[in-house]
Order: structure tokens, then C-alpha cells, then sequence
């Protein structure tokens, strides 16, 4: 178990969030079908597949190269509102990494961080808004609090991930007032979100990496 | 799913290649999906770059021409096309005097145009001003939710306030036209039936025989509530009576629009706009002009959508101004 | 059934209430249901007449209007109007040159249009010609049976054959070539889904999921075979190439629609067109003009059509010619 | 018994057809489902209720002015190829029956012949082309054949009855040559013709009206 996260455990990460939308395409769209458009799962799937290719085909060496890669393809390739918030997300991710080969752990957390003020800036949503924020901003507090606390980084990114899967869990009782969602007043009771729900995938992603 | 196409993955990409096809008056930059007029306009006036998710034609291209759009940037299905998309069309139509983006209201549609504008912004040499459409009063406007939809409105809008340009009207001109246009209309939509996105493959929300869903967007979104299926004149004072509650139409003339949203045939599109010019009469309302027919649609969704804008002579003028596009033509 | 109806007894009454508020430019007579141009052209040119049973929309009362029809008859849903309303209609557009008869081929429309006629000419003042036209090459043609239909043609000859009569030709030009035409056009149609006529209050034909109907008309008449479903490409296939077997299009320029049936979102339409067009040009067929929309339809079925039209330059300039009806609009 | 039919007794009939269409409705549109356009039941039940309205208000006295009021109301209230074909049924019938106020078994038959005929100059129907035809012809010669071998008019209605019935039900194998069943070709075999169907009840209403 390692303490950092290098180039090749980033692009691992991403690659095991691409496995993940992609095999969950119909969940995340049958999600966005109750209280959305019914494209998130497409969107997620097509975004992350255009990622890998450009990742695959770059070869970037350092992280800020990586992530602007990143999101740069999900911002050019997604659309919707998931693509300028994960690409938001990755290319603030990158900029605070930096021009580095690999992240130690609060290195990691501080990217995270700037990825998801990245989120918040772009869509100015906030907590139990019912969004991808629900799972995102209180997987990085954790991250933030187990380091803090002086877990190993394994042990505190699992933090994150469950923390993330509990932000997404508690999306379903929500009212929305951004996205989509919103449109739909009461009536967006009783589902879970589908932006939080991918965002937990991309914390369970970066477990599993870590922990490998 | 039942679809005349090729493969979810491959709709937009065969659709664009069939609207290259059918309108010489324009010309499909395929790697960008973006709709340019064959002829761009004269150099000195203010070129309208609109754009968003297909599912919804002939909304957006199909208004790409003479008296209306320059350039209309093509999503997939129901997802927002992406900045660089529009960035590319921006500098394309630029002819020096500014570009007006016309976005509807929607979270993604707007960030992806923010972030195109930034870019332009960036590149200092194209003056980009935005206007959002929010005409749909079936969403409560509020401050601290995404606010309203833009749906019909957004038709009316590009008609008139692309006239405006064509006239020659300065960018901030257009801009507090587009702004006027946007804060006199208002619309509300009904579906009978869900549509089905090419790529889900299936419904996007069952509605039993009796059903029918008030309040939709235009993206087969679940509308604000389920009620009982009623007859056309009830479903009428149910798309009416909202947007009359929500704006003082006055004495003034209006233009009406009664838009189908893809699967529901012309016949009782007019059998509905009979009912609501009939409603409209009533409220001592005058229709100075209307539009009945498939102009802002949610792919094969059974349903239609009012709109109503209060005019003025102006606002008239410039819907009478000739047009030229795949979508609405007259005058030449 | 799931209509925006107020009952299926008043579909026709209720929808032409809609077509008189929406088209100023046309005036409806209620009682023998005959949709009329507000202003009645020139005394001396030719008068068209058409119509049919509704569900057809916009044909026919959508193509009334200069450069086009004078007068279209609604007959109930997929059922001919009667003698005495085309009859009312011929005496009343009248301009003492004539009148042509413009018949769809199907048993209950020529009928009633023998009527009309026999009737117009027992009071021996009006001139009456018709065309029937029958350009549906999924049914075969024979001296025993009721012989094609006339589906898609029917739009283009209005428009064609409506040009001419403006011009001022005699009624033997305009008949001699409303033949013409209808001698070389041809269509062929699909459908994925029935329709439902609201009287019937279900779907006519039940279509499962991976089936579609190949040669249908436009009634909502099963087609010739039921076939798998299959992608854009090869539903094309399966309507040009019996069109291109049944008739030799040379090195004419051609006039093709590609015509929803009223269910079928516009972007499949034009994904159609495009592999239409692609299978066409494979052919070596020059398209010289198109229409991509809903001009011919069938209530809310989904599925298309195509008509291909071998042209000339007089054909393709009437064709340019100006028109100015609720359905096609151009040069005015 | 009677040996004729009277001007009410032909006002009765035209109710009893009035009645069959209408309670079959539904059944005569589904018939045209399978080979027309779901139109027939709704045709005939509009073209006979306009029918009574028309008879009932202009109380006619004679043959020939009840059945002209009766063709003419069809022509102009149904349309399709069934209103000028029943239409034309009707007002040769009439005409034919005469300025009368009863029809004895023989005029009966002369003014039936006179309607089929018409029915063939305006459609051009053959035997076998599985249209109302087959139903109405049989009926027709069957009468004749009966009523020349010396049956009583109640039992000669009643053999066209049934040889109208026997007509609708040959038509099932039939490829259809005209109208609309014509386009599906091999397929409209194995339907009843709708329009042989409705020529059924006319002749069943005929029987039941004669024999009251
Ligand atoms: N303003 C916002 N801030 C953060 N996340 C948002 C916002 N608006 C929407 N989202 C997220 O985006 C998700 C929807 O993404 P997607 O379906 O791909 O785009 P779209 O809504 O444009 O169809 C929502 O489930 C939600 O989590
Ligand atoms: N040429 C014809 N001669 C005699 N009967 C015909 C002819 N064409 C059609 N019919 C009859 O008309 C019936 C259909 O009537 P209807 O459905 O009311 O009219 P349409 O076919 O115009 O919809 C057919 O079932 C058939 O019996
Ligand atoms: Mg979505
Ligand atoms: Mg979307
Ligand atoms: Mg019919
Ligand atoms: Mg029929």
C-alpha cells in the first residue's frame, strides 16, 4: 500500500472511473430519467471513453499535464451540465497538483479540494442542493479530517469513498434546487441524484486504486 | 425503441449530414456540428449564435439563415453542446460588430456558454453578449434554484431580435431587445406521452392511458405534476391560465405560439390553438400574430406547449421583417 | 387513445375553428367544411380544387393560398368528403376559366369527385377537369383493381400544377400537365407504428417492436409486408430502389420529399433525407430541389415516405414559382 | 304476413339497419382495421342516424321520395366509398320503386336489382372482387329465385337474408381487387369485407321487418 499516488496510479484511477460509468451507463441514465433528461449515464460513458483515448494517446508524464488533458476532453466532449463540472473539476485538480509525477496525500486532498471549489464555482451549488456537491464535498472533508488524524492515505481516501457513497445516499430525500432536478419541485423527492452518484463512483474508483 | 435512424451513437452525426443535404442556404461544419449560413451576413452587423442539445429541431438549426440565426451549435440528444463548439462558431460569424449568444436556461447550456464566452473573452478580439431565455412559468423562479426553463419563447425570440440584426442595429441594441422579448413572454408545456432518448432506448417516464404530465420542459423531463387526462379546451385553460397569472398582457397585441413537441400531428395542433385563442378572446386578449406547428420539440413526445409574448408595433414589425431559414420563411 | 381532443365526433369542427383563428389568409366554411383563400384569386385563371379525408395535415388545407389550391374539401378522418361539398366548393372558386379537380386515388375520393363533377356539370356553367393521381408504387397497378394510390405526389403536383394556374394557363395546360406530373413522380412509404383514428379509439394495426409495415399509404392501412425492423440505411433502401425499378429517372433533375407521416420527429427525417439522398446520388439522380417535413401525413403514425419527381427546368421553375399557404411558403 | 311493405315498413327497415350499424360500431371499424382504414362503423353509423333525422323530419309518403331523401342524405353525410355506393343503392331503389306507397314482392325485388345495379355502375365491382357486392348480389338473385318459384315474400327476404350472409362470409378467403383491401393484395384474404358485412344487416333488417 503506498503512500502517494503517481501518473500511472492517476491514470488508473481514471481508468477504473470510466469501467465504472461505463458498466453503471443504464443505472446513472435511468436515474437521470426520473428527475432529469435521461442522459447522464451517455454522457458520463462518452466523456470518460474520449479521456482514456486522449490520455492513452498523450501519455502525459506529469499530473498538471494529465488533468488538463482530462478535462479539457470532458469539457470539449460531455456538454450538459456534467461536463463543465467534471472538467472544471480535473482541470483545477491539475492546476493545484501542479508539475509533479505523483501526489502524496495531502497533496491529493488539497487537489481534491481545488477541484471541487472548481465545482462550486462553476455551479454555485451548495449543500443538499442535490447535486454531485452532496457526495463530493463531504468525501473531501473526510479525506481531510482522516489525514488530519493521521490515517494511512489508503485508509483516508476509503474514508473519502464511503463518505461519498453516504453524500450520495442522502441525495434521495432532497428536494433539488440546481440542475435539472430542480424543474421538478417535490417531485424530486425519493430519487437519488445522478451527478452524486457518479461522483461516488470516482471516489470508489480512487479507493480501489489506492488500495491496490 | 422505434427509430428511423442508424445507431443511438450515430444520430447527430447522420442527421447533420441529412440537413447539409437538404438546405444548400447552409453549410454543416461536421467536426464542430455547427450550422453556418451558406452566406454569411454583411460585414458591420451583429451576428446570433444559439445553440443546445438536438432532440428539439427544428430548434436550433432550422432557424439558421437569413433574418435569424448565423450559426445554431448542435449537443447530442437533450445534452448542451460544448464551449469549444461555440467558441468556434463565435469567431466564425464574427463580422466585427459582436455576437449575441442566445442560450435557453439550463445549468449545463449556461456553464457551457459562460465557459465559450470566457474563451472568446480570452481571445479579446470577439465581443460576445449573452441573453437567457427563462420564459417557462410551469418552474418557480427563484433565486436560489436554477430558475425557469427556456423553452418557446426562445423561437419568437431569435425571429425577432434576428431581424433586429439584420437591420444593422448595434450589439447593445440587440442585447436590450433580446432582453425586452425575454421578460414580455411566457409559455407552459403538456406531454401525452414520454419521449424516448435514442440512447436510453426506452421511455423516460411511463404515463398510464389517463395521465397526462403539466408544466414540461422540452427535454422529456417529468413535468410539474401528474393530472388526469382531460379534454382539449380543459387542457387548454391549463396551459393559458398559468402564463396569464404570471404576466399582465394588457390591452397589448400579442404573438401566440402553439408549438407541438414532435409526435402530435398538425390536426390537433389546431384543434388546440383553437382553444386557446378562444381563452385568450375571453381575457380580452388580442392575437396580432401566431405560429402553430413543430418548432420546439422534445423528440417524438405527444404534446404541445403555448407561448405568449406581449408586442408592440415594433416587436411586430420585426416579426413581419422577411426570413429565410428551413424553419420559418417569408417575405422572400 | 391519448389525444389533445375534445371528443372524436367533433375532431374536423374543432380543428377547422383552429385553422380559421391561426390563417387570416383563409377563410372556412363551417358548414360544408371547405377551407377557401381569403382573397379569391384573378377572374379568368384556372381554380384547383382538392381534398379528402382529414388526418392528412397540412394536406390539404395547409396548401390552399396563392401558387397554390383555391379551395380544399375536409372530409372526416380517412374518409372522402361528399359530393355536395365539392361541388359548393367548385361553383364558389369558379373564376369562369375552369376548375381542376385534384383526386388522391382511392375508391371513396374518386367517387365522390364523380359525383361533384356530375353535379357541377348538370348546372352546366363550370368547367370541370380532374387529375387522379396515383403514384404509390408499393400497390400494383392493374385495369382490375382500384389501381395505386396517389400519396406523396399529390404536394408537389399542388404546388406545381398551382403555379401554372396562376400564371394564367388555360384549363387544358393545366390538366395536360397535372398528368405529366403525375406521370412522373413516385412514392413509396413506411410506417413503425399505426396511428390511431380517434373514432376507432385504438391503433388500427398492432406493429411489434422489431417489425415495421413497408407500403403503406396513407390511412393507416396495413402496408404490402410486414418486415423487420431495420436501420435509416436500409428502410431507405426499401423505399428508393422500388421507386427507381418502377420508373426511369434519366439524367433529369429530380424533385424529392422525404415526408413524415406525423409521428416522426423532424431529425429522423432528416437522417432519412440524407441516407436518401446518399442512395440516390449513388444512382446517379440529381436532386434539384427537396422538401424535408410533414406535408402528407397520417395522424400521429410514425414513418415517412419518399417521392421522387423526374423535373425539367419549366417543372423546377414552377416549382420556384411563389407560394404563399400555411404549408409552403416562398417568394412572397 | 304481409305481401307487400308499406312506406312505414320501409322506414322500419331503414331503423332496424340504423340499429345494426350502430350497435355494431365498433365491430364494422374493426373489420376495416384489418383490411381498410378503421372507418367503416363510424361512416355507416353516422351516415344512418342522419338518415332517421332526415326521414323523421321530412315524413315522406311515397317510395320514391323517401328513398331519394334516404340516397341523398348518405352522399352528403358519409363520404368514403361506402356513402356514394349505399347512396346510389338508395336512390336507384327508389326511383325505380316509384311514386308509391307500398311494394309488393316483385317491385320489391325490381327496385333492389336497380340499386345493385347502380352500385356496380358507380364502383365496378365484380363477384369476388370481396366487396358489398358479394353479399348484395347473392341476396338480390336469391329473392328472385324464390319469389319466381312461388314463395311467400316473408320466406323469399328471408333466403336473400340468408344468401347475404353466405355472400359476407365467402368474402373472408377473397383477395380483394377493389377499394382499399385491394392494396394490401394477399393479405386482405382472411378478413371479412366490412362493407359485405353492413350489406348483411341490410338484408337481415329487410327480413326481420317483413317478418314482424
Ligand atoms: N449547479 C450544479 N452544481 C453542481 N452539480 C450540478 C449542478 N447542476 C447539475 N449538477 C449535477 O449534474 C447532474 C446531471 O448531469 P447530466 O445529466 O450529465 O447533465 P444535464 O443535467 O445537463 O442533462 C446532476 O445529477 C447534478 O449532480
Ligand atoms: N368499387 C367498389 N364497389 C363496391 N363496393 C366497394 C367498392 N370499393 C369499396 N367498396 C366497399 O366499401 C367498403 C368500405 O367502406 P368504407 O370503409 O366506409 O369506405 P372507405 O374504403 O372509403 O374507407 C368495403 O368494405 C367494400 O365493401
Ligand atoms: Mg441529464
Ligand atoms: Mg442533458
Ligand atoms: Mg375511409
Ligand atoms: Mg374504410
Amino acid at each position: 500500500m503506498s503512500t502517494t499516488i503517481s501518473i500511472d496510479g492517476f491514470t488508473a484511477w481514471l481508468d477504473a472511473f470510466r469501467t465504472r460509468v461505463t458498466e453503471n451507463k443504464a443505472y446513472l441514465t435511468e436515474l437521470d430519467s426520473a428527475i432529469g433528461d435521461a442522459d447522464h449515464g451517455s454522457n458520463m460513458a462518452r466523456g470518460m471513453a474520449a479521456v482514456m483515448d486522449k490520455v492513452g494517446a498523450a501519455a502525459p508524464s506529469t499530473a498538471d499535464e494529465l488533468f488538463k488533458t482530462v478535462g479539457m476532453t470532458l469539457v470539449t466532449s460531455v456538454g450538459g451540465a456534467s461536463g463543465p463540472l467534471y472538467g472544471t473539476f480535473f482541470l483545477r485538480f491539475g492546476m493545484t497538483a501542479g508539475s509533479v509525477s505523483e501526489c502524496d496525500g495531502p497533496a491529493l486532498a488539497a487537489a481534491l479540494r481545488a477541484g471541487l471549489e472548481g465545482v462550486v464555482a462553476r455551479g454555485k451549488a451548495e449543500a443538499n442542493d442535490k447535486t454531485m456537491f452532496d457526495a463530493m464535498a463531504p468525501a473531501i472533508d473526510a479525506l481531510d479530517s482522516a489525514l488530519a488524524s493521521g490515517a494511512s492515505l489508503a485508509d483516508a481516501v476509503a474514508a473519502a469513498r464511503d463518505a461519498a457513497a453516504a453524500g450520495r445516499d442522502a441525495t434521495e430525500p432532497l428536494v433539488a434546487r440546481k440542475g435539472r432536478a430542480s424543474y421538478l419541485g417535490d417531485r424530486s423527492a425519493g430519487h437519488l441524484d445522478p451527478g452524486a452518484t457518479s461522483t461516488a463512483m470516482l471516489f470508489d474508483a480512487l479507493a480501489e486504486v489506492i488500495a491496490a | 425503441m422505434k427509430k428511423l435512424i442508424n445507431s443511438p451513437e450515430s444520430v447527430l452525426a447522420d442527421a447533420l449530414r441529412g440537413i447539409e443535404a437538404a438546405h444548400p442556404d447552409q453549410r454543416v461544419d461536421h467536426e464542430n456540428r455547427v450550422i453556418y449560413r451558406a452566406t454569411p451576413k454583411e460585414h458591420g452587423t451583429v451576428a446570433l449564435v444559439s445553440g443546445g442539445g438536438s432532440g428539439h429541431e427544428p430548434l436550433h438549426g432550422g432557424f439558421v439563415g437569413f433574418g435569424m440565426l448565423d450559426a445554431a451549435c448542435a449537443g447530442e440528444v437533450f445534452t448542451s453542446p460544448t464551449p469549444d463548439q461555440m467558441q468556434a462558431a463565435t469567431k466564425e460569424v464574427d463580422r466585427g460588430a459582436g455576437v449575441l449568444h442566445i442560450v435557453k436556461n439550463y445549468t449545463g447550456d449556461v456553464m457551457n456558454f459562460e465557459m465559450a464566452a470566457e474563451l472568446a473573452a480570452m481571445e479579446a478580439s470577439v465581443d460576445v453578449k449573452t441573453v437567457v431565455v427563462n420564459d417557462d412559468v410551469a418552474v418557480q423562479d427563484s433565486l436560489y434554484t436554477a430558475g425557469r426553463r427556456g423553452v418557446g419563447l426562445t423561437v419568437l425570440l431569435e425571429k425577432i431580435v434576428g431581424a433586429a440584426a439584420e437591420q444593422g442595429r448595434s450589439l447593445d441594441e440587440v442585447v436590450a431587445l433580446a432582453e425586452k422579448v425575454n421578460g414580455d413572454g411566457r409559455s407552459m408545456g403538456m406531454a401525452l406521452t414520454s419521449c424516448t432518448v435514442p440512447a436510453a432506448g426506452k421511455p423516460t417516464f411511463d404515463l398510464p392511458d389517463d395521465q397526462m404530465e403539466i408544466g414540461i420542459g422540452i427535454h422529456g423531463e417529468p413535468g410539474r405534476q401528474r393530472v388526469p387526462l382531460a379534454d382539449a379546451s380543459h387542457v387548454a385553460e391549463q396551459l393559458v391560465e398559468p402564463i396569464l397569472a404570471d404576466l399582465d398582457f394588457g390591452g397589448a397585441p400579442t404573438i401566440v405560439m402553439l408549438n407541438g413537441m414532435g409526435g402530435t400531428p398538425l390536426i390537433e395542433l389546431y384543434l388546440m390553438y383553437g382553444e386557446v385563442a378562444r381563452i385568450l378572446e375571453k381575457h380580452g386578449i388580442t392575437i396580432a400574430r401566431n405560429l402553430v406547428g413543430n418548432y420546439i420539440t422534445s423528440l417524438d413526445m405527444a404534446g404541445c406547449s403555448v407561448t405568449v409574448l406581449r408586442a408592440d408595433d415594433e416587436i411586430v414589425s420585426l416579426w413581419d421583417a422577411p426570413v429565410e431559414t428551413p424553419g420559418l420563411r417569408w417575405g422572400r
